[in-house]
């Protein structure tokens, strides 16, 4: 080690940190400041629509980790299957969206929520009942560009956006 | 403004002196403690574009206590094959040093416990104390990282002491005393002017003995985990804590009174002035605790021997030149020349001297 | 653009030097045989007009008939590549010589190959398992692994 | 095998002692495990052991689709998920034939070059944080990685596993105020690397801890394949963007940064100076970004012809390559990943030797790895 610069280096680290001191902090307090997640966010729970789902299964094939499980009449009725029972185990679902993608009658979406957590492994099997769109389980814009534009616009750290009080 | 001088056993007898005195020390030691861990994290943050502790009473100003009385409630496990009664002593030795430094330091006026006329022979004795806490710490927690560890802060400690002792030698020679009392009522100019290169190898030596950045390689997050402390917890892990800051706040004082003209200044009254320049220093330290990465064993070996010892001797040699051949001067002749000198010796040193090697062959 | 040798002309060279030792030459590869993959490597790693002093990746395959080793050579300085293979067909012990002699890289990608299909490399400096642990039977990425 | 420090008379005989840098270390950037043997403070040898994070992946994906094995190829090298995700699409498109529309080749390449970045601050914030700065760097490029990963936010919904490149494409286009943002960011980014500069560069103890330290020498560094940082550290110019230009790279110009002597300190200046190019390209990228389809003529589930491929791009970490295998079915018969980081540690032990401590750190530290991809 040799101080060939007497210092002077060490010095000007020190005038960036001290500079610090006048900079706005950048951390939003979560429970009371929130930011707007992204338009597209793919929160931890899947929104279905029983109108539009004509019980063919697409979804549950495109999942990679077989997450989604539904059972189906066997017959159609007025060319739909009618769906019996429909659940996804979110506690096995990485929430990739494939299956989003690949539902050819976009009955299915992405919550916008992120705050789905539970206590207990069992509350995390969602099933027929609570997986429809309600004013608080809001969908995501995730592959859907018509509902994204309704979506709130995300707030970027970029614009030195804290999210509001 | 006139100096106030306390009469030397102030509140009538010696007794009663002593136990005024033991109280607002300990109360000054805890109190301050408390204070700079919520400044230390608070400045911390601030300076890495961060908060800091916000939630615990208005600003986060009750994280410390409730940090204490987490410590205070965490379970404290001792090593199974480590030495029990070592490991449960280890944090005394470690804390009663650091607490006893502040037994000369003068608040204001005449106002310190004992006013040894061998003030700061005392303060080194003491301060190296904790050394030994520390490696007894090292040794019965029976594990490799910390024994690693305290003989780290054995090697820093042994070869910071003498730069440290030798630059406040500088000192003591323009104060004519070893008294802290003298020689802040000799600081009409503030050391740290007469003796800019005593002040910073005294504050780099010091800075190695707390093992505070940029000289923390006893607690080396990055390699050793947490060091000696790594076998702690609950209320002997607190103790440590208490050491570390009690020790930085004893550094700062020591920094204050021997440099910075101890409670002396214009307009403030002079305890508040010491609270003052205490709090300047231990920001300094903060400030550099967040920028400069750690040193490596050998470098920090290197800059003692071959960097500090040497200057301290050199820095001693012009101070006694200067005292003796021209007594009458006025010092305020002496602090360009003097800052002068210091630059060119810490040019000059640094352009030869090669610190450290590193890789031998094994 | 690294240009991708075609395994036809390099076998033709190779053909030359050992008589005997090509397997099979495809456009995009060049199949060897297992014993003589030592000299051949040795061949394109140290041949003015060739030098492939970098072995980009090795991997392994279970054909089921057979085990593929396959080696992605690279040469820096004329920046063209070849695919060289060996193949071994016994399944209870399958063996290839080691090139970590010529590309130290080789050493952890061929005991990762061992580990995960069971191919062992004669002359490697310490063939152990990389990712699971010593006392694990069988080789996980063998298709017959269950 | 004691190591005596002869003198004169007095032979000193030291008894060397194993420690483990285990699994749960704070500096061995996940599940890493070095057994060192120590003499002291000096680093006698060192053997590296894996597995820790070892999930099968190459197992996993022979079950899937090659449009359900995305989501895995997220979680090999999880700072750099997107160069993962188009490193995976290249090979897959390369074995099947498929082209791919113009305006795809320029939102690829600004994923690609945000990625970069993102990984590069990474890498550089835990480096110097190995070197023992308390935080503060790491914490300053954290701050500029969340603008990036804004970003990602915005365009693929997730903010570490993106699965947003699709064989053939991306998933969805580019909303349109990703554009203004973008630039937003590259006007600002600039400031804030020559900030890090300002902090680091020249910092006398950063010098002292990084240069010289942890030599890879040139011949040795080709020996073992390095690849990424880790070769250009040691003063050899190739990158695959150059070298073999994947997608539209031979359309930017940019240069590459070397190191001279291969220590830490050149490692960490071309990381740094990666990221002043990856800026540029990305300027150039977004000036020439065209309008367009974002998804050419892919059937949902895709049967590429028998055969092989191997494809492989500059990742922020090293040349990653993927090698597969088709029987002509819907899923890979042999999915095989290059992982540069595991390459790249092969010679860790000979880097180490005989240095102390603090540097094996500081060396471990200066190659940066993601255990994801190192353990597959």
């Amino acid at each position: 080690m040799k101080f060939e610069r007497y210092g002077l280096g060490i010095a000007k680290g020190l005038t960036v940190t001290i500079r610090h001191l006048l900079r706005r902090p950048v951390t939003t307090q979560y429970p009371e400041q929130r930011l707007n997640p992204s338009r597209r966010t793919r929160g931890n729970e899947l929104i279905w629509d029983e109108a539009k789902c004509t019980g063919c299964g697409t979804c549950a094939k495109a999942c990679h980790i077989g997450a989604i499980h539904i059972s189906t009449s066997t017959d159609l009725v007025n060319n739909k299957y009618e769906v019996k029972s429909y659940e996804v185990d979110t506690g096995y679902c990485i929430f990739c969206g494939l299956c989003v993608e690949a539902c050819p009658f976009e009955a299915l979406f992405m919550s916008y929520d992120y705050e789905r957590a539970q206590y207990r492994r069992g509350d995390l099997f969602q099933s027929k009942e609570n997986m429809a769109e309600t004013p608080e389980r809001k969908v995501s814009g995730y592959f859907y560009p018509g509902r994204a534009a309704k979506l709130p616009k995300q707030s970027l750290l970029v614009d030195n956006d804290r999210g509001k009080r | 403004m006139a100096m106030q001088w306390l009469p030397p056993d102030w509140p009538g007898n010696f007794w009663a002196h002593w136990a005024v005195f033991t109280v607002i020390i300990v109360a000054f030691i805890l109190v301050m403690f408390l204070a700079f861990t919520w400044f230390e994290r608070r400045a911390l943050a601030i300076m890495q574009a961060r908060l800091g502790p916000n939630r615990a009473g208005p600003f986060g100003l009750l994280q410390p206590v409730a940090d204490g009385l987490k410590v205070l409630l965490k379970e404290d496990i001792v090593p199974a094959k480590g030495d029990k009664l070592v490991h449960w002593l280890a944090p005394v030795v470690a804390f009663v040093p650091a607490m006893l430094i502040f037994a000369v330091i003068p608040f204001q006026g005449g106002a310190l416990l004992a006013d040894l006329n061998i003030g700061i022979l005392y303060i080194v004795a003491i301060s190296s104390v904790t050394t030994v806490g520390i490696f007894m710490a090292g040794w019965a927690s029976n594990n490799k990282y910390s024994t690693l560890g305290a003989m780290r802060q054995i090697a820093s400690v042994v070869s910071y002491e003498i730069p440290v002792v030798l630059s406040v030698v500088g000192v003591v020679l323009l104060a004519g005393s070893l008294s802290l009392q003298q020689i802040v009522a000799a600081q009409d100019i503030p050391f740290i002017l007469l003796q800019p290169l005593g002040f910073l190898l005294f504050f780099i030596g010091a800075l190695a003995e707390i093992n505070r950045t940029p000289f923390d390689l006893t607690e080396a997050d990055s390699e050793l985990v947490a060091g000696f402390n790594i076998e702690y917890s609950g209320i002997k892990w607190g103790l440590f804590f208490l050491a570390e800051y009690a020790e930085a706040l004893a550094i700062s004082a020591i920094v204050t009174t021997v440099f910075l003209g101890g409670w002396r200044g214009p307009l403030l009254p002079d305890w508040l002035w010491f609270l003052v320049k205490v709090g300047i220093i231990f920001f300094v330290i903060v400030w550099i605790r967040t920028t400069i990465p750690r040193v490596r064993i050998d470098q920090l070996m290197a800059l003692a021997w071959k960097f500090l010892f040497p200057l301290a001797l050199l820095n001693l040699l012009i101070t006694a030149v200067e005292i003796l051949v021209w007594p009458e001067v006025s010092l305020w002749v002496f602090v360009p020349v003097n800052i002068a000198i210091a630059i060119v010796l810490i040019v000059l040193w640094s352009k030869f001297f090669k610190l450290g090697w590193g890789k031998v062959e094994v | 653009m690294t240009l991708a040798l075609s395994g036809k002309d390099i076998a033709k060279q190779i053909e030359k030097k050992f008589p005997g030792c090509v397997a099979e030459s495809a456009a995009e590869s060049l199949l060897v045989e297992a014993q003589s993959l030592l000299e051949v490597a040795a061949y394109l790693k140290n041949t003015p007009g060739l030098d492939f002093d970098y072995l980009t990746a090795v991997s392994g395959v279970d054909y089921l008939e057979c085990f593929e080793v396959i080696y992605q050579l690279t040469s820096l300085e004329h920046n063209h590549s070849l695919v060289l293979k060996a193949r071994c067909y016994n399944r209870e012990n399958p063996t290839l010589p080691s090139v970590v002699g010529l590309w130290r890289t080789a050493d952890f990608q061929e005991r990762e190959i061992y580990d995960l299909f069971g191919i062992s490399f004669t002359g490697h400096p310490n063939l152990k398992r990389i990712f699971l642990w010593e006392g694990f039977e069988g080789h996980p990425l063998r298709k017959d692994f269950l | 095998m004691a190591t005596t420090a002869k003198t004169k008379e007095v032979v000193i005989n030291t008894e060397p002692f194993v420690v483990n840098f285990g699994p749960a270390h704070p500096s061995t950037h996940g599940v890493f495990r070095m057994r060192i043997t120590l003499d002291g403070e000096v680093v006698v040898d060192m053997e590296p052991v894996f597995g820790y994070l070892h999930r099968g992946i190459e197992k996993l994906a022979e079950e899937r689709t090659y449009t359900q094995v995305i989501p895995l190829t997220d979680r090999l090298d999880y700072l750099a998920s997107m160069s993962n995700n188009l490193a995976y699409c290249l090979a897959v498109e390369k074995l099947a034939g498929i082209a791919v529309p113009e305006r795809v080749e320029y939102i690829r390449v600004i994923m690609a070059e945000l990625q970069r970045i993102a990984s590069h601050l990474i890498a550089v914030g835990s480096f110097v944080q190995d070197c023992g700065a308390f935080m503060t760097p790491y914490v300053y490029m954290l701050r500029e990685r969340e603008r990036i990963l804004d970003l990602f936010e915005m365009v693929s919904g997730q903010r570490l596993t993106y699965n947003y490149m699709r064989v053939g494409g991306v998933s969805q286009d580019v909303p349109d105020e990703f554009i203004p943002a973008l630039a937003k960011f590259l006007k600002e980014m600039p400031g804030w690397i020559n900030e890090y500069d300002r902090l680091l560069k020249d910092n006398e103890i950063l010098l002292a801890r990084a240069k010289g330290v942890g030599i890879l020498p040139r011949d040795l560094a080709i020996d073992i394949a390095a690849s990424g940082p880790v070769l250009r550290g040691s003063g050899v110019k190739w990158d695959i963007r150059k070298a073999d230009p994947y997608s539209i790279y031979d359309r930017f110009e940019f240069d590459i940064p070397t190191g001279t002597v291969g220590d830490c300190y050149d490692r960490y200046r071309v990381r740094v100076e990666e990221m002043r190019q990856s800026l540029r390209i990305l300027k150039q990228a977004m000036k020439g970004l065209p309008r367009g389809e974002v998804r050419s003529e892919v059937p949902h589930l895709i049967r590429p012809p028998a055969g092989e491929a191997y494809g492989h791009i500059e990742a922020p970490k090293g040349d990653l390559g993927f090698y597969l295998v088709s029987d002509g079915s819907i899923a890979p018969y042999r999915f095989h990943v290059r992982a540069p980081t595991l390459i790249n540690l092969t010679v860790l032990a000979d880097m180490m030797r005989g240095w102390k401590i603090a540097d094996a750190i500081v060396i471990f530290g200066s190659i940066d790895i993601c255990m994801g991809e190192v353990d597959r």
